[in-house]
């Protein structure tokens, strides 16, 4: 018998699998591909205090194997998410992590404390999203700054809270390190890379933002390196992503180090990606007679 | 019963003009669920990454018909597959055209002329509008005469009128009642002023790049008085009189 | 008439586009592909004071649309270099560029004095190698360690003083002004950006390295943003790089900043690929009746 | 005169074992330079990035041939080219075999036996050992056979002899006095320890993973009396006493 069930911050997973925050909604346009039942988790899409209109179109590009996104976390707010969403949603057996994004401190806090009464059963906080002017990626790029505002949210936070680490940063180790230190009761990794493209013929970003975030399989690599280089500075599990595409994608990613793994982008181009992710761990698993899928985490054998 | 990705065989191929491929692909499930307005999207190689999306243009029976225009490397690679290959495609997607029974005019610009051909088959007797930059352009003349009168006008007046169908339009605006629309920004931007004008109704069929295309990402938005409507979900088809123009 | 050529701190280039440092080895190689006199310039493998091993192989790994190496800067030594291998490349009508790699700021300064008696050109500082334990990339990262190395070195060069950026950095704009303030007579940008493979069957990372540097066109947005970031915040020029496979390619360099354009990973796919870059941007120019490729520098119509 | 990149036609394939196609194309440039031991550098489609390395196990006139097993994304991708598709082929590359008029053992492990083709051809009455880990693998057999004695091992004894290569290499090591050898390493380190023993000369050919093939990028090394030698630009073959190997 093949166990793929996680605890994760004390909460019991069925599969390594979450679908991660922005490239997902709020499950239900998914839900028309495959049974939701069948996912570990579903982070929801980014969540602001007050509703958020997001950027101007254009808001997605093409990049060699990858996108560049500028959606800027349009969004109903957390109350509407409560109202509107999250009933509909809830009534699936998964964990739904519900991911919040904040222009203050004291915005973050605020999401933490309603969402702490809530349904849902973890609290993803994004201080990595590159696609906002204030807020956003300045609260993950400075280990000083991260380890602030995750001591204050965590003091609000009733449910696990997961801290979602830009790949921007120099040093990732610190990062984690200083969200650790502070509460965090898990990370998750990576966000986008930010990133540009422009029109040659137009002389004009191909993004209305001109700037966004890169994911998919061509940040996979640095992803893979930032999780192994968490994983070796802290003891509190992680949520393993970027450019996840199929199941030995997953399970590089757990043997650099994660515990659950989320597929995002990967949805684009394969609507039944995250079940399909979930179907290729289980046959690595056959195929090299592993019982539990937890084994695989952390498994790498570095030179 | 869920929806999911087909993989569909291509059976017939036409170069219909210079970089126009007219497309017949074996997809029995799409081509029965979709409806004139609808879109597919289409995983147009190993080259490219995103898929890609498509108008529906037409059915029969189990099989599916769209035509694109090689625009850069995904329409490109698209063009490549040969008869007997298969394409992987999502669909029928979005929102499309809602059929009234009144008078209706369909107004179509350049690529935007797809999607309206399986909606003249459904409608009586309407009108329609095709506007090409230049004779060799032109497309479909022939399919579209089967289910309505055809004004064709050129930009360079090289066949049918000069000038843009707008102008044909206006001049015969007093027998419509509807308009169906799809084409450049300002091609229906002028037709959303002109069917305010004159009170009458205008569905439009807006493009914008997309992600998922089935309502997950939010990447393909338009203004709108609701805000930002994702256009594959809430879409591609628009009431004019929702859609904002600004810039 | 197209103007193809640069005047690039002070020294003529007869057009934009030079080979990087470390995928064109000492030229000779791909001179055997084409007329390196073609070039705009050559730079030459990373250079240290002593001779260098390098790390042990495996050194490559294919990523989705780019390569991770851990090639550890094996070169034979500037002084090796300037009796064996400049007077074979300084043979050929292009400028040379030489790539310069240190464990101390010591040593930079060191070959930078050696260097400027010497027939290169320009000399390009590395502060920014993923691949070595010691110096590379820790220079790189922090703006003052910048500002240190690169005022230190500017005494002994008397060359023009190319400082080649890091990606691994939260804000680069910081790093390029520290860079310029301290006397960079020009910047270029990016070095790779670190990653990791894990083998899933024998759960050893790929590279026996571990770690290693992500270029190719999988990077190409994260560079062409970081070009048109530096670019912002700096006046000196550019040379951009990181993903460039075709002419269109270095155009969009050029818009977002670049005033020349290197072409690296791109010759292992294709060995005449810096040619065809050139006789791409050509065609670009011709195409736009564009008279002077310099008019491209910056042209991005940011919104 | 300068080299180049060659897009070569596929004219041949056949899948001569499970996994293992043997490949003919139109190369004319290639075939022609082409010494035993070189090899060349594959783009195996758009689903790959880097070339793959191949050798080169025959020529004849313009037709050069090479044989490969799938083992990841990148052979996958070569196995589905057609007959009439175009490969793009860099090469050749590499120093190949320095042929001596010796009493000649060619020894050959899995793969490694394809590159010994061509060298069978070009030695008198060569003693030629390949070794297979079972019997559906067995290949090239009747190809060797034209030039000289085959003794053929399989790892599990279900075709020709039982066990290794190098046993019955040491067994005849009387009659040998050049061993030219490829494939997995434990069997080239015992070659290369036999042959010291004996005395013998002992060429080798190496693997690596590869960036540019040309000796451009110092990816592909492998320790040497020297330090790090480029596997593609001064081997695959290198003597066996220049090599080092370690752990
Ligand atoms: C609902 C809808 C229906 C469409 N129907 C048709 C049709 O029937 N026939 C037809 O020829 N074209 C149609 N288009 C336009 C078609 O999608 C684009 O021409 C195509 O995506 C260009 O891809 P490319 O790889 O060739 O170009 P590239 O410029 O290389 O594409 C790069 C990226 O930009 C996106 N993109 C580029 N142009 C457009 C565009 N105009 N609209 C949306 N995305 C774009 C691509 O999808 C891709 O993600 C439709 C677009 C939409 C949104
Ligand atoms: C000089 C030389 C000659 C060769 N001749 C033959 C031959 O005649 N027939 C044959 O079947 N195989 C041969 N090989 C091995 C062949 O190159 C690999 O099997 C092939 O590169 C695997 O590519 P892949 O995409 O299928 O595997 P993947 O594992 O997906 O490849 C990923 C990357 O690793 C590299 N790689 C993986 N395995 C090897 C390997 N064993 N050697 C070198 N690079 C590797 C690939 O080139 C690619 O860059 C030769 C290798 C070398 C170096
Ligand atoms: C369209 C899009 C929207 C995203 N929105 C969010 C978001 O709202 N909050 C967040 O934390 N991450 C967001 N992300 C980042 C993803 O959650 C994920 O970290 C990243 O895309 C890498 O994973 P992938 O390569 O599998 O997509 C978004 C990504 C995409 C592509
Ligand atoms: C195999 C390899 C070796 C490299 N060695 C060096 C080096 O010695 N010094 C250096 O400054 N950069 C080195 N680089 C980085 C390149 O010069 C360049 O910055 C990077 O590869 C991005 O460009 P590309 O995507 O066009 O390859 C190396 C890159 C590769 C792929
Ligand atoms: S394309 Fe994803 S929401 Fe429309
Ligand atoms: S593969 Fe580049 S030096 Fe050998």
């Amino acid at each position: 018998m093949t166990n793929l069930s996680v605890n994760f911050c004390g909460v019991n997973f069925k599969n390594p699998v979450v679908s991660v925050s922005g490239t997902f909604n709020f499950g239900l346009e998914y839900g028309m591909y495959f049974d939701l039942n069948q996912l570990g988790g579903i982070t929801v899409k980014g969540l602001t205090l007050k509703p958020r209109l997001g950027n101007p179109p254009p808001r997605i590009a093409e990049t060699p194997c990858g996108i560049l996104n500028s959606i800027g976390l349009q969004n109903p707010g957390v109350e509407a998410f409560l109202k509107n969403e999250l009933p509909m949603i809830r009534k699936y057996n998964t964990n739904i992590i519900a991911n919040i994004a904040g222009n203050t401190i004291e915005e973050y806090c605020e999401m933490a404390k309603i969402l702490s009464e809530s349904g849902v059963d973890l609290i993803e906080m994004n201080i990595s999203c590159p696609n906002v002017k204030e807020g956003g990626v300045h609260f993950g790029t400075d280990p000083k700054m991260v380890a602030k505002i995750t001591s204050k949210v965590k003091k609000y936070c009733k449910k696990p809270l997961i801290v979602k680490l830009s790949p921007n940063v120099s040093d990732i180790k610190a990062i984690a390190k200083a969200a650790e230190e502070n509460g965090a009761d898990a990370l998750s990794l990576i966000n986008t890379i930010l990133g540009m493209r422009i029109d040659i013929n137009t002389k004009r970003p191909i993004l209305r933002n001109n700037v966004g975030g890169l994911s998919g399989p061509a940040i996979k690599p640095v992803a893979v390196r930032m999780v192994y280089e968490a994983k070796q500075s802290v003891s509190i599990p992680i949520i393993g992503m970027g450019g996840i595409m199929c199941g030995d994608d997953a399970v590089e990613f757990m043997l650099a180090g994660a515990t659950l793994v989320g597929v995002g982008t990967a949805s684009f181009i394969n609507p039944t990606a995250c079940v399909d992710v979930i179907d290729g761990i289980k046959k690595y698993m056959e195929k090299h007679n592993i019982n539990d899928v937890n084994s695989l985490t952390g498994g790498v054998i570095a030179y | 019963m869920l929806k999911k990705a087909h993989i569909t065989k291509l059976i017939k191929k036409e170069e219909i003009a210079k970089d126009t491929f007219d497309f017949y692909v074996e997809a029995p499930q799409i081509a029965k669920a979709a409806s004139p307005g609808q879109f597919i999207h289409v995983k147009c190689g190993d080259g490219t990454f995103l898929r890609r999306p498509i108008s529906i243009c037409d059915t029969e029976g189990d099989i599916l018909r769209f035509i694109f225009q090689i625009r850069g490397k995904g329409t490109a690679e698209l063009a490549q597959k040969e008869v007997g290959d298969y394409i992987d495609i999502l669909g029928p997607l979005g929102q499309g055209f809602k059929i009234k029974d009144k008078k209706a005019f369909l107004v179509g610009g350049g690529i935007g002329i797809y999607p309206l051909l399986m909606l003249a088959k459904k409608l009586k007797d309407p009108k329609i509008f095709l506007g090409f930059r230049t004779k060799d352009l032109v497309t479909l003349e022939e399919d579209f005469k089967k289910w309505g009168q055809v004004i064709i006008s050129t930009d360079d007046g090289s066949y049918g009128r000069k000038g843009f169908s707008i102008d044909a339009v206006k001049e015969m605006i007093d027998e419509c009642e509807i308009i169906y629309a799809c084409g450049p920004i300002p091609m229906l931007k002028a037709l959303k002023n002109l069917a305010e004008d004159r009170g009458i109704e205008c569905q439009i069929s807006l493009e914008q790049r997309m992600g998922c295309g089935v309502g997950a990402c939010l990447s393909c938005v338009c203004k709108t008085v609701r805000g930002y409507d994702k256009i594959c979900q809430r879409g591609p088809v628009f009431d004019s009189s929702e859609v904002i123009f600004d810039d």
